[in-house]
């Protein structure tokens, strides 16, 4: 049994356990988190090793193609990016710190193998190894707050499961079969009269899935859950669960409805206009910043089904570009209102006011995601935008494309409204903000993804792009 | 699958209304600990289907997993919550949620009744354990490992979560 | 009388929308992960019913429900704990009183 | 060259960024690297060949093949762009002079208004409708900052009200370069390239919608304009003076390259639409300037009227109404900019904008008030400077194919000399209004020095417009068949 | 005489306004010196001109023109052109500009803004040479509106007085009304012709190769913009308020020579509206009423510089009157008259505004004793205004009347109309004379804040009588160049060397001159009665026709009418269009961000914070997109196609 496919997951769920070890045996702070953030190296060297390799392995449960390696190390970074950020944050569950870098990492585990799986089992699993986890992870604080976060997210995310599974088990009666490619050979032969439990398992299968992508209506825990959740870990919420989510429904939709007589493109297409526009509209009257990104993050995903909607090879490879400068985009954000909220003491957009002359690289980090967020250059947010909307045109969806690009102006206002607090009102308090090193590195690091994916964006297309052909390849 | 024997068939309506009755007190029930009872009641009574669909493994497992462990759970939490006197009371959803539901039931009876499923091929196996077995630790693996990372998890979790500063 | 596939995801179907009920409209929240463990078992109904018409020899289905039991319990913990969590800070487990986050 | 022109100003902002903040070396900084690019458009002026009509100094890197989409790093200006592009340079290094007293954070505006001034190069410069619409972007957030931090008044309505309206226009843009580009089927961004095809009538007339929209709330084209006093009238001196001498400038730079070059039959159909709504902006524009009592904002409704005649020329189509409308544009561009820096100096010493607490000014600030009654003379059209002739050549373009609209446009000019006068009259003429304003100065050197500059362009544009008119014609007249006008 | 040298016409005065502008501005008195030197220079030059061209052959003229603006086929030009009305109108506006700028000096002494006043002199002078100059309609047009734009600088050369600033800003948008007319000529011109040179129209227009409705058309916008700047019906009444200005500007551009550039330009383009008999005859009716009307408004006025500026109005009508019934050598002859005798009467004027600080009629009387030059000179110029023979008015009145009735129809009317017109400018005219030089002086207080001198009436320094009395020279001769000069008469010289042939058919009519001497004579007779010896009392006369008193006091409510118009209309619309655009536009998109604000209040209601909430509308998304898809789903299938 050739397990080197697996081995960048094996690794990192040793890497969790050893933290956990660790924990027990060290005090001194730093030690884990440079353990946790220095031990994705070696998944990340697995990973390396992977790259140009395609094919089934472990029984076809495991999916070896630029689509999932390109995503295992988009996943082991945002791990690493968020775990840095936690540096401080930890402060507030000391007790814990082993236990959250160990949950980050499992939660990662699976979240690289929703990306690589095309298998029902394996997916419904990885899914679960990706959510529980994250449940955990929200209600870690130990306030009311984050305690409702957990519930809230841990009972939709159970919801969602059972409708996931009900949507699964009628695949499996349709087709006997339970890796995609059999689904997808079955599900022709399954049309006529079964048209009904077809469209049945595609919408319980987009309920499921729409959970973790926040579509329009799964999307009411994602505000919620961002607010009362720790600051990282709704960084890590809104930018590595999320894009699970979307590698894993653009690999199973396109593979297991490849041949089915079924339109599911439109679902994503009515669905996105729902998310972003409610998304981007409900944001308007926000006032705290977690939950004003949790909404554009909302928005973000009803942008990310125009790809989806969009099909073809142009519409994956623009999801999955927009889903890389996202990931920068949103995890700069989220890193810069983790460091300013460990100062500051609020996530109150009013308490940012002045920021920009308290803390005036922090500031400009913030607004430099915002901007992106915005799809403005010269940030990886602008050619991401052009990119997606431009699968949806060359696809004849105009009218989304129009729904779209409006979305992207309306959001100016909630976006500049932070950039408002921070830049033209007076400091209420004086004195500069601290950030500590590692989040200071991670935001750098997330910062300098935002600009260098906006000069190398073409470069990187042609890697979104390999990626994306080989969803389509039989 | 399809049986007309008389006690198979009177087998199964006496366990499915042991196990909707069961489900039904769980959500009809006024008082907490007798919805954890019915719950049981319905776990056993699944059990029982199980056995009539041969898949006797999985009917132990549910005993096993779900009328010992997962109800002993639930039992400890609503001892430890304290919300007893309180009962088992209904929110303001109760009619569009009832509603809904029927909504959902007639989608999914309406799917259920008229789909023609794919025809499998082959016997059904006497021995389901073996094959379970060669099934689990064959082809399916990866997700056995998965799971049992998944359990290493929700065991920290539950703890860290759990656990009283 | 025969008893056939359809019955038994009659069952299913019954006992998902009835567990779907309870979560929806029940207050206590350890009788909400109780009605979702109930939605899982009707799932499960529902795999191991289909795998012996659609997969007789691979026993796929049952193989799934073993999964999905499996999960629900790790689930289950999580859920109970994290009402745990919930009755310390607010002293209670009312579904309906549990929304500071919202808007 | 033109990249050099680009990247000089962003080359400043770094340097400004990282330099200690000391408030001469900020100033240093600034004025060197708007002024380098200035130079460097002179070479290019003086090098610019007028005998050939398509781009010169072209810069064309490929940058992007992938999947049908194939975008080139793609610079270079033709007859169009470059009297436009100088304008700007010459606008950006009279802004930092324009700028010299800001004191409150005064790194950060430095930093803006070299990007932004960088940003608009870019517009000018880029032949690549992708590489064009990313400079289009880049200067709406600068913009935001300069409004919102430095302005006056309602600053952050003013500056979310412009980035909102920038941002609806141009998210129709790029909706349209999308929509073009793929039904285009060339694979190519190139605007000129895309200029030549000839693409199917229906399509002409949907993408021209989705285009002109972005330019139109840019120019801005009544019932788009209501951004424009707001912003114009809360921004800061200088911004003013980029704001209405450049920004609005990229707009109908944009429909005359973008749009009407591209979808020439739409323009053609579209053409009663687009006079009609020209003479609204001209007429429009100028009665309501009559009812201002603030003068920033009396000069910002004149530019909506002004920037009217441009849409006039575009409408008209005639090679004489195309040059007029170019030469409209930099001539605007000098007159509004120098109005809007005396307004601002007006602002500096008086400490009010309101026309009926000023009065009697000229005699307490002697230069300031009668370069005023220049640039006043100049907007309102006094032949001899650049506005007349700009104007003039409108109509006379405009007269043969929408003879009313031109006479409605020669009629308004009796307008714009009423409340350019009576402006004039009621703030700088009579007796000083208020003892506060006994003591008000005139300008210094620095005040001064960008005014003489503007003065002696307009005056210079005036007297001998040829200058301007053989570059543009160099250009215009492919344009012009292609309207077949 | 080379032709480019032309352009030296304007660029010696130009120069002297920029060395004003940017040198001399400190040094006022140098200022003054630059000026003169460079007007005389330009009389010198003028001189040469008339000599150059009486020298030419008949027929031919000295022209030189550039290439303006090159679009495409079109060719903007502009070029000057020497014939033999731009030598007259040179000789004319040279001379009375140096004279006058030498007069300022004595005027306008001690006064803080002596150097602009010599730049902006400079600068009208050069623009009032160009025009004259200019050999085609653009050029024209362009120092049209730069002479409009002196005019304005000029009349609020006092802009800290308020009615100064007012009426400069009333000359201009004025003017300007009447030069959208000339604009709008000029379009319609080029249009039809691709070309603005008004010799290539004169020929046109006389090969009867342009379009009955074109030629309409560009005469009577040339004749509106003539209207606005020689202050005709109904656009006069900015002359009257222009009189704020210094009066040495009065007297050049408000009397001799910017208002008389209209009918200086319907004179160069007589062809036009020779070719367009029903312009013409517009042009004829519209001179023959403002020359009555705005005598009728100068009986009643007690400003000094008013009655003369009514009587430059209605002289400026008479002229129109001549050129309109085919005049041509007559108009401008009267034109050339009354440049002068205007100039004089405002230059004396000026005189005795000087040396009294006031402007009032009724607070002079008897400074014949103070101010015998002035008293003398403005005796000339008063004789030739009344049209008395032997002074220049006459002749070339006479010559227009004549004209008139040879024109027959509507020109009957006009010659009855022009010598009641006679008889009343007889009568206005002394009235001002006797009311200032006659009785004794009724003088009160000090003079106003900006003249210097105080006491009693005395006679101006000799700085300002000099140009007085060279004023007063051809104010009493000029009329004789009706019978001989050094080229021919002026009638003779005049049309020689032209680009298209005037009628012109001299000759004196012996009726004519008698019933014209004794309107003036009866006139001057008139004023005698009421204000030199006090045999009939003004008073209980205006009260006798109180009601057309008050009408020509309130100047036929004419000021009243555009005020109205102005505030009332013109301002209320703009009013409005600004309500409009700030509640009804720009409401519009207040309204959408209100309505986007709304519909996240409501939406977010959505998100009540209550999971199960939550959990249902996940359930409902799930039917709904069920239903849509299990029962839709066809239908869309269907529709996508």
């Amino acid at each position: 049994m050739d397990l080197t496919p697996i081995l960048p997951e094996i690794s990192l769920v040793g890497l969790a356990i050893l933290v956990i070890i660790l924990d027990f045996f060290t005090r001194r702070k730093g030690t884990l988190l440079l353990v946790a953030v220095g031990g994705l190296v070696v998944p990340a060297a697995f990973s390396a090793t992977l790259i140009g390799r395609t094919g089934s392995y472990l029984f076809d449960t495991v999916i070896l193609d630029p689509y999932a390696v390109f995503f295992k190390f988009v996943f082991l970074l945002a791990a690493a990016l968020v775990l840095l950020a936690s540096a401080d944050y930890v402060d507030r569950f000391r007790l814990y710190d082993g236990e959250y870098y160990a949950l980050i990492l499992l939660s990662a585990t699976g979240m690289m193998l929703m990306a690589s799986t095309r298998e029902l089992i394996s997916i419904y699993l990885a899914l679960e190894l990706a959510t529980i986890p994250l449940a955990v992870l929200a209600g870690l604080q130990k306030d009311a707050r984050a305690a409702e976060a957990a519930l809230k997210y841990l009972l939709l995310a159970g919801l969602s499961s059972a409708f996931l599974l009900y949507g699964m088990a009628i695949l499996f009666g349709l087709t006997g079969a339970t890796d995609l490619v059999g689904i997808s050979r079955g599900l022709p032969e399954a049309a006529g009269l079964n048209r009904a439990a077809l469209a049945m398992a595609l919408v319980l299968l987009v309920a499921g899935f729409g959970f973790k992508i926040s579509a329009v209506p799964f999307q009411f825990w994602a505000p919620d859950v961002y607010e009362g959740a720790p600051t990282p870990v709704t960084a890590y919420l809104s930018v590595a669960s999320k894009m699970a989510g979307f590698a894993l429904v653009l690999r199973f939709f396109s593979t297991a409805f490849a041949n089915a007589a079924l339109d599911w493109p439109l679902i994503f297409a009515v669905l996105s206009v729902f998310t972003m526009t409610l998304g981007n509209i409900v944001a308007l009257v926000q006032t705290n910043i977690k939950r004003l990104l949790a909404y554009s993050s909302i928005a973000a995903a009803g942008y990310v089904m125009v790809g989806l909607a969009s099909g073809g090879d142009l519409g994956a490879s623009g999801l999955i570009f927009f889903l890389l400068s996202y990931a920068f985009t949103n995890l700069g954000a989220f890193i810069a209102v983790t460091a300013i909220s460990q100062q500051v003491g609020s996530d109150d957009i009013a308490d940012y006011a002045g920021l920009a002359r308290r803390a005036p690289l922090l500031a400009f980090a913030l607004t430099f995601c915002l901007i992106s967020l915005l799809g403005i250059p010269p940030t990886a947010g602008f050619v991401a935008k052009f990119y997606l909307f431009a699968g949806a045109v060359q696809q004849g969806l105009l009218w989304l494309a129009i729904i779209g690009v409006l979305n992207s102006a309306i959001s100016a206002y909630y976006y500049i409204k932070v950039v408002r607090a921070m830049y033209l009102l007076e400091p209420k308090v004086l004195g500069p903000v601290k950030v500590s090193a590692p989040v200071a590195l991670a935001l750098a690091a997330s910062m300098a993804g935002v600009l260098l994916v906006f000069i190398f964006a073409w470069p990187i297309i042609g890697v979104t792009e390999a990626a994306s052909r080989s969803l389509f390849v039989r | 699958m399809n049986t007309s024997e008389p006690a198979v068939v009177a087998a199964f309506y006496v366990l499915s209304a042991i196990t909707l009755g069961g489900a039904a007190g769980v959500v009809f029930g006024r008082n907490m600990f007798h919805a954890a009872l019915f719950l049981v009641a319905s776990f056993f009574g699944l059990a029982g289907i199980y056995v009539l669909l041969q898949a006797d493994f999985l009917a132990a497992v549910q005993v096993l997993i779900y009328a010992g462990a997962v109800s002993i759970l639930v039992v400890f939490a609503i001892m430890l919550t304290r919300q007893v006197e309180r009962g088992n009371e209904w929110n303001q959803l109760r009619v569009p949620g009832l509603l809904l539901g029927l909504l959902l039931l007639i989608g999914l009876l309406a799917v259920f009744t008229q789909t023609q499923w794919a025809a499998g091929t082959g016997p059904y196996p006497t021995d389901t354990v073996q094959v379970l077995a060669r099934q689990l630790f064959g082809p399916w693996v990866l997700p056995f490992e998965v799971a049992s990372v998944l359990l290493l998890a929700a065991l920290v979790g539950a703890i860290i979560i759990a656990r009283e500063e | 009388m025969t008893i056939t596939l359809t019955h038994y995801l009659v069952l299913s179907a019954t006992l998902f929308s009835l567990g779907l009920y309870g979560a929806l409209s029940k207050r206590n929240a350890v009788t909400i992960l109780m009605c979702l463990e109930l939605m899982f078992n009707a799932v499960n109904i529902a795999f191991v019913a289909l795998t012996r018409v659609v997969a007789p020899q691979l026993l796929t289905g049952q193989v799934f429900a073993l999964f999905v039991i499996t999960v629900a319990a790790a689930e289950v913990a999580v859920g109970l704990a994290i009402v745990l969590a919930i009755y310390r800070q607010r002293r209670t487990i009312d579904a309906t009183e549990v929304d500071l986050l919202k808007w | 060259m033109l990249t050099a022109i680009i990247l000089l100003p962003v080359a400043g902002a770094l340097l400004l960024a990282v330099l200690p903040p000391d408030r001469r070396l900020i100033r240093a900084v600034s004025v060197t690297f708007t002024l380098l690019p200035l130079l460097l458009g002179i070479y290019l002026l003086a090098n610019f060949n007028l005998t050939q009509a398509g781009p010169q100094f072209v810069e064309r890197v490929p940058w992007v093949r992938i999947l049908g989409f194939n975008v080139d790093y793609y610079l270079g200006v033709d007859g169009l762009s470059l009297p436009l592009l100088l304008l700007n340079l010459l606008l950006g290094f009279l802004a930092v002079l324009v700028s010299w007293n800001i004191s409150y954070r005064d790194r950060e505006y430095f930093i803006l208004l070299l990007i932004l001034v960088a940003a608009v190069s870019g517009v000018f410069s880029a032949l690549d409708y992708f590489l064009f619409f990313l400079f289009w972007e880049v200067e709406v957030i600068p913009m935001y900052l300069l409004i919102g931090v430095w302005g006056t008044g309602r600053r952050e309505y003013s500056a979310v009200k412009y980035l909102i309206y920038t941002l609806v226009g141009s998210a129709a843009m790029l909706f349209g370069i999308l929509w073009l580009y793929f039904t285009a089927g060339i694979g190519t961004f190139d605007m000129l390239e895309l200029g030549r095809l000839n693409l199917a009538r229906e399509f002409q007339a949907l993408v021209f919608l989705a285009l002109i929209f972005g330019f139109a709330v840019k120019l801005p084209v009544f019932p788009f304009h209501t951004w424009l006093p707001d912003a114009h009238t809360d921004a800061p001196t200088a911004v003013s003076v980029l704001l209405a001498g450049i920004l609005l400038k990229m707009g109908g730079y944009g429909i005359i390259r973008g749009v009407v070059n591209i979808a020439p039959e739409a323009a053609r159909i579209y053409a009663p639409l687009l006079v009609t709504l020209a003479v609204v902006n001209v007429v429009y524009g100028a009665l309501v300037c009559l009812n201002q009592v603030d003068l920033k904002r009396l000069v910002a409704f004149s530019s909506i009227s002004h920037m009217g005649y441009v849409l006039m020329g575009i409408a008209a189509g005639t090679q004489t109404a195309l040059t007029g409308a170019v030469l409209q544009m930099v001539s605007h561009g000098l007159i509004t900019g120098m109005l809007f820096s005396l307004v601002g100096l007006v602002y500096d010493k008086a400490h009010t904008r309101q026309i009926p607490d000023l009065g009697g000014l000229a005699a307490r600030m002697p230069i300031i008030g009668w370069l005023f009654v220049f640039a006043g003379l100049a907007a309102l059209g006094l032949p001899g400077l650049s506005g007349f002739i700009a104007e003039f050549l409108v109509f006379l373009g405009t007269f043969p194919v929408w003879p009313l609209a031109a006479i409605l446009g020669v009629v308004t000019v009796v307008i714009t000399a009423g409340y350019i006068l009576w402006a004039v009259e009621r703030v700088f003429f009579g007796p000083v209004k208020r003892v506060a304003l006994e003591q008000v100065g005139d300008a210094n050197f620095v005040e001064w020095l960008p005014l003489a500059v503007f003065a002696a362009m307009i005056a210079f544009i005036g007297v001998y417009p040829r200058w301007v008119t053989e570059i543009i014609n160099v250009t215009l007249p492919q344009l012009v068949a292609r309207l077949g006008g | 005489m080379a032709p480019d040298l032309a352009w030296l016409f304007i660029l010696l005065p130009l120069l002297s306004f920029l060395l004003c502008v940017f040198v001399t501005r400190p040094y006022p008195r140098l200022s003054g010196y630059v000026t003169i030197a460079a007007v005389g220079a330009t009389f010198l030059l003028a001189l040469l001109a008339f000599w150059a061209v009486g020298n030419l052959p008949a027929d031919r003229t000295i022209e030189s023109s550039i290439q303006w603006v090159v679009i495409g086929g079109s060719v903007l030009k502009v070029g000057l052109v020497i014939d033999s009305l731009t030598a007259i109108m040179l000789i004319i506006v040279s001379l009375v500009s140096f004279l006058i700028q030498i007069y300022s000096q004595g005027y306008m002494a001690g006064d803080p803004g002596y150097s602009r006043y010599y730049a902006f002199m400079s600068l009208f002078t050069a623009s009032m040479l160009g025009l004259v100059l200019a050999s085609n309609l653009l050029l024209v047009f362009i120092f049209w509106e730069l002479v409009g734009l002196c005019s304005y600088l000029l009349i609020g050369f006092w802009y800290q007085r308020p009615a100064a600033a007012a009426a400069a800003k009333k000359a201009f948008l004025v003017t300007r009304l009447g030069d959208l007319g000339f604009l709008t000529a000029l379009l319609v011109a080029f249009n039809a012709t691709g070309n603005l040179d008004i010799r290539h129209l004169i020929d046109l227009a006389e090969a009867k190769q342009l379009a009955g409705i074109t030629l309409t058309a560009v005469a009577l916008g040339i004749f509106s913009g003539a209207v606005g700047k020689s202050a005709q019906f109904p656009l006069h009444v900015w002359l009257p308020d222009a009189m704020e200005g210094p009066t040495p500007v009065s007297a050049l551009i408000h009397a001799a020579t910017m208002v008389a550039a209209g009918v200086y330009l319907v004179g160069r383009t007589l062809p036009l509206f020779l070719a367009a008999p029903d312009v013409l005859l517009v042009v004829a009716v519209i001179g023959g009423l403002t020359a009555f009307i705005a005598a009728t408004m100068g009986l009643v006025m007690t400003d000094i510089k008013r009655v003369l500026a009514y009587s430059t109005i209605s002289q400026l009508g008479y002229m129109m009157m001549g050129l309109g019934v085919g005049g041509f050598v007559a108009g401008i002859f009267h034109l050339f008259n009354h440049a002068f005798f205007k100039a004089l009467l405002f230059l004396a004027a000026g005189s005795v505004i000087h040396s009294l600080g006031t402007q009032d009629l009724r607070e002079m009387g008897g400074l014949r004793r103070f101010m015998p030059v002035t008293f003398l000179t403005m005796l000339a110029g008063a004789l030739s205004l009344a049209g008395l023979p032997p002074f220049s008015g006459f002749w070339s009145k006479d010559e227009i009347l004549l004209d008139a009735l040879r024109f027959g129809g509507v020109g009957q009317i006009l010659y009855v109309l022009g010598l009641v017109t006679a008889f009343l400018t007889a009568f206005y005219t002394f009235r001002m004379f006797f009311l200032a030089f006659g009785g004794e002086y009724r003088g009160v207080g000090p003079a106003p804040a900006g003249h210097s001198h105080h006491g009693p009436p005395h006679e101006s320094p000799p700085v300002m009588t000099v140009p007085l009395i060279l004023l007063a020279v051809p104010s009493v001769l000029s009329g004789f160049l009706a019978f001989g000069g050094i080229f021919g008469t002026f009638g003779e010289f005049l049309i020689s060397r032209l680009p298209w042939h005037p009628h012109y058919e001299p000759g004196l009519d012996p009726t004519t001159m008698a019933l014209s001497a004794l309107v003036s004579l009866l006139g001057i007779f008139g004023a005698y009665a009421f204000y030199g010896a006090g045999w009939v009392s003004p008073e209980a006369f205006t009260s006798a026709f109180r009601p057309i008193h008050t009408l020509l006091v309130n100047r036929y409510y004419m000021d009243h009418l555009y005020n109205w118009i102005a505030r009332r209309v013109v301002l209320g619309v703009a009013a409005v269009l600004d309500w409009v655009d700030r509640y009804g536009v720009d409401g519009v998109v207040n309204a959408v961000a209100e309505l986007a604000v709304m519909m996240a209040g409501s939406l977010r209601l959505l998100q009540r914070g209550w999971v199960q909430f939550y959990a249902l509308m996940v359930t409902f998304g799930i039917i709904l997109l069920a239903a849509f898809f299990g029962f839709f789903g066809d239908l869309i299938a269907l529709l996508r196609g």
